[in-house]
């Protein structure tokens, strides 16, 4: 599939922005091209569902970490990094790819996934649970436990929040 | 067994109706904080009797009513329901010592929900069987400690919460990477299913790059040597009970269960990969020891003894034969009911004295008795001081690494004892023994329910050695033992079991 | 940043937003309605309902957005929404299992395929999740961006 | 083959932008970007070639009850993307409350870089 591929460059090429830039509202933004460009990968991956959801979280993002960037002092203060942490970094991706590769080898080629399961979800979904988009039928039906972890994620997101941010931690003695 | 989705409903009700309620007075959050870890006590406590009542075949839980390899499915074996009882009780502990102690927070109604979605990961990813699942309940474990270390907002705890913050999430996605290659490799995600198409399917590289993305990822999160970086800041920041809680038992159910259960009984545990644990264990026994010598502050001197701690258990489990198998679970408990009572321990030093740091203490025991006892209690248990249960569990270690040919191992893990008797009676000198100071005269001893929870701590930590004895050991180690030591038959096991 | 004169920003923001905040509103809604039907469900509803009240903060500052939706109303719903999914999922444990589609029991009936109400439990989580996340991301969404510092 | 790899080098960028700067908010952000590339990477091993979006319409359901009950329709992987958006969300919730605790440590500190945060002894 050429134009996903053509579509995860640009997202390189826009992730290696947003890590190396200097102004840091460049970088949210480059962040939020990223999400963009996932979202579209969703699309051409045949992943309505994932697409909406995607967009729209990464709206929210954006405007939350726009808050925390702030306009005013944009600029990272640039340190001279030890040529010694990058080498190691760099080695240890190295070897991450590698060894990725040689798993990726193993693993069914693009395009062909083994569906043992999936199969039975697709031919038999709308008779056992009546909802005529399989994903949501997985999600609140053969799969809802997931579910209700996810909503227990975002319950305890607000809740860190709200906790993280409370104006005065310990009452003064 | 209709019990089982209980143990995440009633936590997870606890939590909402908490928040709904909380607001309106302490009082009312203190209940629901209190009540929801009792009726979770006795409720592990019954479903362990009806696990024996079966003689301890694995009960198969169908979430939603589907055949597990196309639903969820939870599973009770030996090892989940050590796991869960001990989870309960020191959670139990926990907040009736937080009663009194976190009235000196803020806003104790978002202390408790936190606490409540802390209790309710663990329960679930103890009983989960299904990879992804799993991995859901690791989040929500992660995400409420994230925010639990950073309630007290000082600098410190903010730094440590972020860093370990960073630290644990790229551990998970690298736990998602692997769990992504499993899906694609075997189609599934139930555990019982990957295991049974993984025997199908013998020495694979995938398998190789999968475990080790596992070990990276869950290593990280039982704070194992080369990723333990962020334990030593992350659990003194945290307010008492819940360092209690983080060091006894988040990082034994979310860290060293699941590599256990994915290790053991899912990929399959090869001599390689056992090796690897000795290693590990040994590094981490080593270097945990040795920095806890020169700490000055009590809640880090703590911290590195539980990585230290971690070493020896991961150490035993790596020995692979079934000795090494039972006493590192024995140590696993040990150490769980040991550090829980020395942290709250230094919970009541701070709420008294409000001082960490161990110069400014000193003769402390004329002043706090009950603080003192208890501590005395807990500190020689971890350091293998013989009537007490961590000392049964040391030598059991010892023994089986002798079993297992492991004599370096063995004779690390006697030194490494003595280095951690060394440093807790260097604790227990500084902060209890000596002269009192002038400033701590007129000190009162902690609240009543704090020292209750600590000397049912302290009792636990005195009879543990009993669970040795023959009629004892059946029910609550050996089938532990026995459900891990299956390994691969895992799969077989379960599918014969599905209801 | 916003010039202090009066909250929010300048009039023609303002009237747009008037008319399109009633669109993005009516446009979460549908998406959760017709999770089980077309993509989306109650995740994507919910953050749509959220993002509209995000629209009139940011157009008309805090105080109107308070109005509509404030800090402690917006706690109780999430929380509501919350109790609401665990005791959908409780109720299947009457019918069996813990989270069994208790109204239509595994065996929809052929008729009803395409309809609104087709598939039991299915629309009622996604209302659920909708009024838990809408309000949850809303509660997160006031608590960050109007966190003044006190110095 | 190619879309693996390219989607293991995105997640190496972020890998790459966490370990080395040393801003907070590029730390959040190398995070963002490893979480985006992991959810690709799941949803890539789902992908079916010709594959369509997995939700029945009327006529698509028509063919259904044909005798060889799937017709000649093939769907994509429905399973990656009912776990994704579990993933999509988890990564949400960590981002918030990353920005939440970075927004705090500059109140205290005035400064998002980690040198000033010296206190960490690791």
């Amino acid at each position: 599939m050429l134009d996903l591929q053509i579509l995860l460059i640009f997202m390189i090429i826009a992730a290696v922005v947003a890590v190396e830039i200097k102004d840091m509202l460049g970088s949210v933004v480059a962040v939020g091209a990223i999400g963009l460009g996932l979202s579209m990968c969703f699309l051409l991956l045949q992943a309505p569902d994932l697409a909406i959801v995607q967009l729209v979280v990464e709206i929210l993002s954006l405007v939350i970490l726009i808050r925390a960037v702030g306009i005013k002092n944009g600029v990272s203060a640039v340190k001279k990094r030890k040529i010694f942490s990058i080498v190691s970094v760099l080695l240890f991706i190295g070897l991450f790819i590698y060894f990725s590769t040689k798993a990726l080898i193993e693993l069914p080629s693009f395009g062909n996934p083994i569906m043992r399961v999936a199969e039975r979800y697709l031919i038999s979904g709308i008779r056992e649970t009546g909802a005529a988009n399989l994903v949501s039928a997985i999600i609140l039906d053969y799969r809802a436990f997931d579910t209700l972890g996810e909503a227990t994620v975002l319950f305890t997101a607000v809740i860190g929040v709200l906790a993280v941010i409370r104006r005065v931690g310990r009452k003064s003695k | 067994m209709l019990l089982m989705p209980l143990f995440v409903a009633i936590p997870l009700l606890g939590a909402f109706l908490n928040s709904l309620l909380g607001k309106i007075s302490n009082r009312i959050s203190d209940f629901i904080g209190n009540l929801v870890p009792a009726i979770l006590v006795v409720l592990s406590f019954f479903s362990l009797f009806t696990l024996k009542s079966l003689n301890f075949t694995p009960i198969v839980y169908k979430m939603g009513g589907w055949v597990p390899p196309f639903g969820i499915c939870f599973v009770l074996d030996g090892f989940s329901i050590l796991m869960l009882i001990t989870i309960n009780i020191i959670a139990l502990t926990a907040t009736i010592f937080s009663i009194p102690y976190m009235e000196k927070y803020t806003d104790k109604w978002k202390y408790y929900t936190l606490f409540l979605l802390m209790l309710t990961a663990m329960n679930g990813a103890v009983l989960t069987g299904d990879m992804f699942n799993l991995f859901v309940w690791l989040e929500i474990g992660a995400i409420s400690s994230y925010a639990l270390v950073a309630f007290g907002t000082e600098q410190e705890e903010l730094e440590a919460s972020f860093k370990y913050a960073i630290m644990s999430s790229s551990a998970s996605l690298f736990i998602l990477i692997g769990i992504a290659f499993l899906y694609s490799y075997t189609s599934t995600l139930n555990m019982a299913d990957i295991g049974k198409i993984l025997l199908e399917k013998p020495n694979s590289t995938l398998v190789g790059f999968v475990s080790v993305l596992f070990l990276l990822g869950f290593g990280l999160k039982s704070a194992l040597v080369p990723f333990h970086s962020w334990l030593p800041d992350a659990h003194p920041s945290a307010p008492a009970p819940i360092s209690a809680m983080l060091s006894g038992v988040l990082i034994k159910s979310l860290g060293i269960y699941a590599l256990v259960r994915v290790f053991f009984n899912i990929l399959g545990v090869t001599n390689t990969l056992l090796n690897i644990f000795v290693i590990l264990g040994i590094i981490s026994m080593v270097f945990g020891g040795l920095l806890a010598l020169y700490q000055k502050d009590l809640k880090r001197l703590l911290a590195y003894s539980t990585i230290s701690q971690v070493g020896y258990i991961i150490f035993s489990f790596g020995l692979g034969t079934s000795f090494g198998i039972f006493a590192g679970l024995f140590h696993l408990i040990n150490h769980a009911v040991a550090k829980a009572l020395l942290f709250l321990n230094s919970g009541s030093l701070v709420y008294s004295t409000g001082e960490r740091d161990l110069e400014k203490l000193g003769g402390l025991k004329e002043k706090m008795q009950v603080t003192a006892a208890t501590s005395l209690l807990g500190s020689m248990s971890v350091s293998g001081v013989p009537p007490l249960g961590g000392f049964w569990s040391k030598l059991l270690i010892i023994i089986s690494a002798l079993n297992a040919k492991h004599f370096l191992g063995a004779t690390i893990a006697i030194l490494m004892s003595i280095i951690t008797l060394a440093y807790y009676l260097k604790l227990q000198k500084m902060t209890f023994f000596g002269i009192l100071r002038q400033q701590w005269l007129n000190l009162k001893e902690a609240p009543i329910l704090m020292c209750i929870s600590m000397i049912f701590l302290a009792g636990l930590c005195l009879f543990l050695g009993l669970i040795l004895l023959p009629g004892v050991k059946d029910v609550f180690l050996e089938p532990a033992t026995k459900a891990i030591e299956n390994g691969v038959e895992y799969s077989r096991i379960i599918f014969e079991n599905i209801p | 940043m916003i010039k202090k004169s009066e909250p929010g920003m300048t009039i023609i923001v303002k009237t747009i937003t008037r008319y399109t905040v009633a669109l993005i509103l009516l446009f979460g809604i549908y998406i959760v309605l017709h999770g089980h039907l077309t993509p989306g469900g109650g995740f994507a509803g919910g953050v749509i309902v959220a993002l509209s009240f995000v629209h009139i903060m940011l157009a008309f500052g805090k105080e109107t957005a308070i109005k509509k939706m404030s800090e402690k109303s917006s706690g109780i719903l999430e929380s509501l929404g919350a109790i609401l999914f665990v005791t959908i999922a409780l109720l299947g444990l009457t019918a069996g299992y813990f989270f069994f589609n208790f109204i239509t029991g595994q065996k929809p009936l052929e008729t009803s395929f395409f309809r609104l109400f087709s598939s039991g439990i299915i629309p009622f989580c996604n209302i659920a999740i909708c009024l838990k996340v809408g309000a949850g991301l809303f509660g997160i969404f006031l608590a960050l961006i109007f966190f003044k510092k006190n110095d | 083959m190619i879309e693996y790899l390219l989607c293991l080098i995105l997640f190496s960028v972020g890998l790459y932008c966490i370990l080395i700067k040393r801003n907070l908010i590029k730390i959040i952000i190398g995070l963002g970007i490893m979480e985006y590339a992991v959810n690709l990477f799941f949803i890539l091993l789902g992908y079916r070639s010709g594959g369509q979006f997995p939700i029945l319409s009327k006529d698509v359901f028509a063919q259904f009850i044909r005798p060889d009950k799937s017709g000649n329709y093939i769907f994509v992987d429905p399973i990656p993307q009912a776990l994704i958006l579990t993933a999509i969300v988890i990564g949400l919730a960590v981002t918030c409350l990353l920005v939440a605790i970075a927004l705090r440590i500059y109140e205290k500190y005035g400064s998002y870089d980690i040198e000033d945060l010296n206190k960490l002894k690791g």
